[in-house]
């Protein structure tokens, strides 16, 4: 795959983009602006990013708990994002849904899932639907290496397999499921290696490298797309911040988030469009500006907009 | 009108829908082939083919997960779960995922799918192939739940159940497969939230759901004899329930007794008789009684089985009681 | 009696029961170093070791399921389940398996397990992490459903849920883990099946649950000044249910209002009104009223979710309608 | 393993033992005696017999709906066997569970199970608590094909690994799950494939092949025994039978089922046991005679034992 400079930019932009917005909402809740469960992306912007480079707004994703970074970088609107944060009527979700629950069906987004290996059977029907449609779309199917060991995920597979269904696989291990190390949650080196079990392609891939991730996640989409059926992409990564905000993290060194830090996907990528001369420092001062503004009228929009009106309660149960 | 089985008519209005909307299709273990373990979806494969029909593994996560997906996305799905009991391993896409998912999403999901399941005791299936679980659906917001008695009822109501833009649940008691009777030809829908009073009766109200209805009708048949005229109203749906079709009735005749197969406490029985309690507690001039299956799983042994299925007398029992 | 947290009283009746009886092990994600989401396990693989306090993946069914399978061998496992909600994923080797077993085996398991789950709304944890469910577990036979409202009910119940040789789910409401209490010291157990009346009363029997029991207890205080007074009857454990401690309480106060936060339509107060329609409609004065959260899924903003879960306010209300 | 001629006539005679039985409930089946879903071992007996002839009373097994082969060969009573089958008072269960759910927990069978892949999570319970107490004893799971696309079996199978349980998942692959072909419901060729997905040995054996079988189990279970974690061993068989009594069979060509019943077990360890010159058509004729005694008196026994009483509904729900 030849990654134009402008594509390359654009992923610059997209992983900025999500760890600004995240660094924000840290603070927000941490200010008590923002309730419930958060779960922040920062350190595994790659992932979203390279993976729905390939994708436009008629391909489905499912996403995790953790969705920010998914939804910014399947195009999500932040405004909607930070409005629904605070649970505002304007929200993507009018306020009903919150971080765990964000979804835009117009851009193919079916919704963040509170559900541990929730989404993989969604995805499986995301591309059930392609493939019966005929509509040359895929489903890309974001789980954690914890999600992995749920037997939802299993089936999910197999049955996406046995049907040769257009969907992608992409499991995003960051070496934990809240405090469970994968190598106490399973006994393989990889999660890729389960491909073996449904007879598809299972690729390892620098999870935080996103020209390595955009490169692995097209082969599959590209597969999918052709109608070769769906393969498993594994991206090693790690998450910088807690499992959820509040987390104390006392289950891992911090000599270990230390080591991660170095391989933070951001900077690399800076440094290696430096290195090209696409990017200078002030075209980034720029793109960072650009994006502080954009969030700071996120945040606005979520700050001004009114909550939802009780009489709304009952609304949106049936359609 | 011609006559045909339960099962004919599931499978007629299966054939009447897939002919006449092209996304939906139909999935589960054995549906294809088999054409189902009841023979619900027989003849499908052959008339819709593979696309439409599809066997499944076993897997009911991911063939109710799938569908949930597949509905999001545009299709309408038509699932089988074989035996309702079976629903343990595949609740969370059922119960998290499509029933939530539109509320969720602050209104923006449309899942359009139904989950066939058969349940019920009769045939000595034991434990985990002979519950009734209608209670268990009825409490989770999102989801409708249709239990029908006869087989008008069980087209109509499922050819209506396909059209809903809603996750739907539709219970088929097993026993009732083989009943035969009347059934409108062609496009015939029953819209959800009606009761059905199944016979009129100015004494004592009978609610009574599936097979229910047939054990309270020949109930009161006899009571007839005895001079005690009984109105027996099925619900047919259990959500959207037809609080003021229940209501209206036992305005008429003062008295209540609610008849189902599942598990009385905590069952679909409970809310029928707490909605009573509450709303038209100033019409009831007796106890609410319930007849229904004791608080054991379901047994193997055919006597027991039998005495676990309430009866004809247990519902006669009933309404002389309050009679009284 | 120490003052403890009910989270610490959760706590405590763990370390007294694993100090007791070796053969007791706690199991479920992130229950070991972590100590547990809501801090109920901590320090237990401290004082227990590994063997005893088992982290896990992320497998629900698995969890639950060898807590099923060891049990049935001799081991007597407490398994967290985090949040109730998750049970969907899990849920047949609860209700079908640990549940029906000694049944189908004709008497011959014996299952010591406790499955302990939080459950409820109030932090803005939105649809999938906010439910009540115990109407669900209160219907399957073979199960024992407990509910504690206070830090010292929290702490007998648990005890006896640990000693008793069934499966018994331990719901506890995640509103409640940081109220605190006056806990006894050491062995204290509180047999199921037995309601406590948290506040005594002439007028009105308001039944209530978990937290659900402090918002009636206020709304009598507040009540009390109307001159109106209010008898607050906490069930303490759904499955038991203490029918007669009810039953006896609407004998006094001829009317009755259920309090719970689980969804009203077929939630666990329809089988308490519906039980008291059925066995004291002779005593009662009015219409049975519940006051229970509307047939929605949990919303996330937090005026929404405060719209959704029971207030004083409606406590209040709903006893004025039946004392009027 | 050097099996004694002794032990391996036990194997024939127990694989024979299986076979009348089963026979003889199609028989009552299709005379109304015997009640609801029935699903036969007929074919498969090389599999049951060939495991639990490492077995002992100590070790547990989790069974299926297809499950009078696991009993009989765990040393199940067939006198309480057809008793409960009849559904009367003195059947294992007191006829509260049928065909699908006897247990003999004195034998270490946790019983038939209704559900599929309902067992591997007891089965992996049941080796914790051997685990736990130190007791040398291991748990053996059978399981289908088809289970082996269940969540629950990924579960049961990962979380086995993850602790090094004494647990051997043994799975009976007979090509089918009612009328859906592996071939369908599976991309790999083989379900042992699938234990590279947890890292533990992974083999497949000739089903029908009850000494190759006995070998294959006893060294999983040597493993689990000696504290070096779980196994999975792949039987290959089939099922002469439909799936259960009254299955028309019309998904399977009856020239499958004519092969298939070329590679007999019963008649394939007759012959050798003559060639070795340990069996004698009079031994062999003496050991039916013997089974078919000891069936009648089973049957005879079921037959004329009383049905529970209806008081005794509500008796065994808790304890
Ligand atoms: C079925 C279910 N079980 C448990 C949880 C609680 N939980 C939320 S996130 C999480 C860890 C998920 O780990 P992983 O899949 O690796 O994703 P990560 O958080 O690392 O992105 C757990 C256990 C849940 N939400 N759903
Ligand atoms: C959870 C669940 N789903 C479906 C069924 C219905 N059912 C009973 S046996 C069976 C086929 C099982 O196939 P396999 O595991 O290969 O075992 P086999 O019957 O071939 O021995 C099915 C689908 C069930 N009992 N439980
Ligand atoms: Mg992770
Ligand atoms: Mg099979």
């Amino acid at each position: 795959m030849d990654l134009t400079n402008e594509r390359l930019v654009e992923m610059y932009i997209a992983m900025n983009k999500i760890r600004t917005f995240e660094n924000r909402v840290a603070e927000l809740f941490a200010d008590g602006k923002i309730p419930g469960f958060v779960h922040l992306y920062v350190g595994e912007e790659a992932v979203a990013t390279g993976v729905c480079a390939n994708l436009t707004d008629k391909d489905y994703i499912t996403s995790t708990h953790r969705g920010h970074g998914h939804l910014i970088a399947k195009g999500g609107d932040i405004k909607l994002m930070m409005a629904e944060l605070f649970g505002k009527k304007t929200g993507y979700c009018k306020g009903k849904g919150g971080s765990m629950h964000i979804a835009d069906l117009d851009l193919g987004i079916m919704g963040a899932n509170g559900i541990v290996g929730g989404g993989p059977p969604l995805a499986a029907g995301a591309a059930l639907a392609c493939q019966y449609l005929d509509s040359k779309s895929v489903a890309v199917c974001f789980f954690g290496d914890g999600a992995s060991n749920q037997g939802t995920t299993h089936e999910a597979m197999n049955l996406a397999t046995c049907w040769k269904l257009p969907v992608v696989f992409i499991n995003e291990n960051n070496m934990y499921g809240i405090s469970s190390c994968t190598i106490n949650s399973m006994c393989v080196p990889n999660v890729a290696d389960r491909a073996a079990a449904y007879d598809m392609p299972g690729v390892v891939v620098d999870g935080n490298d996103v020209v390595a991730v955009c490169e692995a996640a097209g082969e599959g989409i590209d597969r999918a797309r052709q109608g070769r059926g769906p393969s498993l992409i594994e991206c090693k990564t790690y998450r910088h911040r807690g499992h959820f905000e509040g987390d104390p993290c006392a289950y891992r060194d911090d000599s270990e988030l230390e080591e991660w830090k170095e391989k933070d996907p951001i900077p690399r990528l800076e440094q290696k469009l430096k290195e090209m001369g696409v990017l200078t420092d002030e075209k980034i001062q720029e793109i960072k500006d650009k994006l502080q503004n954009d969030l700071a009228e996120a945040e606005k929009f979520a700050e001004e907009s009114p909550f939802p009106d009780v009489s709304e309660l009952l609304e949106d149960v049936y359609s | 009108m011609p006559n045909m089985t339960f099962a004919q008519a599931l499978n007629d209005a299966h054939k009447i829908e897939m002919s006449r909307d092209p996304n939906i299709y139909v999935a589960g273990e054995d549906v294809g082939v088999y054409g189902g373990i009841f023979g619900v979806t027989a003849g499908l494969l052959d008339q819709f083919g593979e696309k439409r029909v599809k066997d499944t593994p076993i897997t009911e996560s991911a063939i109710v997960g799938t569908a949930v997906g597949a509905a999001t996305v545009g299709l309408r799905p038509v699932v089988e779960l074989m035996f309702v009991d079976f629903i343990g391993v595949a609740l969370d896409q059922l119960y998290n995922q499509a029933a939530k998912m539109k509320y969720m999403f602050g209104g923006k999901a449309r899942i359009p799918m139904v989950l066939r399941a058969a349940c019920g005791a009769g045939i000595g299936a034991a434990a985990q192939h002979s519950q009734c679980l209608e209670a268990l659906f009825m409490h989770i917001p999102g989801l409708k739940v249709v239990m029908p008695s006869t087989p008008s009822d069980a087209k109509g109501l499922l050819i209506q159940a396909i059209r809903d833009d809603n996750p739907v649940v539709f219970l088929e008691h097993k026993m009732l497969y083989a009943l035969e009777g009347d059934v409108p030809e062609g496009d015939y829908t029953i819209p959800f939230g009606q009761a059905d009073v199944k016979r009129e009766g100015t004494d004592v109200t009978v609610v009574a759901t599936a097979n229910m209805v047939h054990t309270a009708l020949s109930a009161a048949e006899k009571l007839a004899g005895d001079g005690i005229s009984v109105e027996v109203v099925d619900p047919r749906t259990l959500y959207p329930l037809d609080e003021e079709g229940i209501i209206n009735s036992v305005k008429k005749t003062h008295r209540l007794v609610i008849v189902h197969e599942e598990v009385k406490f905590a069952g679909s029985g409970a809310e029928i008789a707490a909605m009573v309690a509450e709303k038209a507690f100033d019409y009831l001039d007796a106890p609410i009684l319930r007849v229904a299956a004791p608080f054991c799983p379901v047994p193997f042994s055919h006597p027991l089985e039998q005495a676990y299925i309430p009866s004809e007398g247990q519902v006669i029992e009933a309404v002389k009681k309050v009679m009284a």
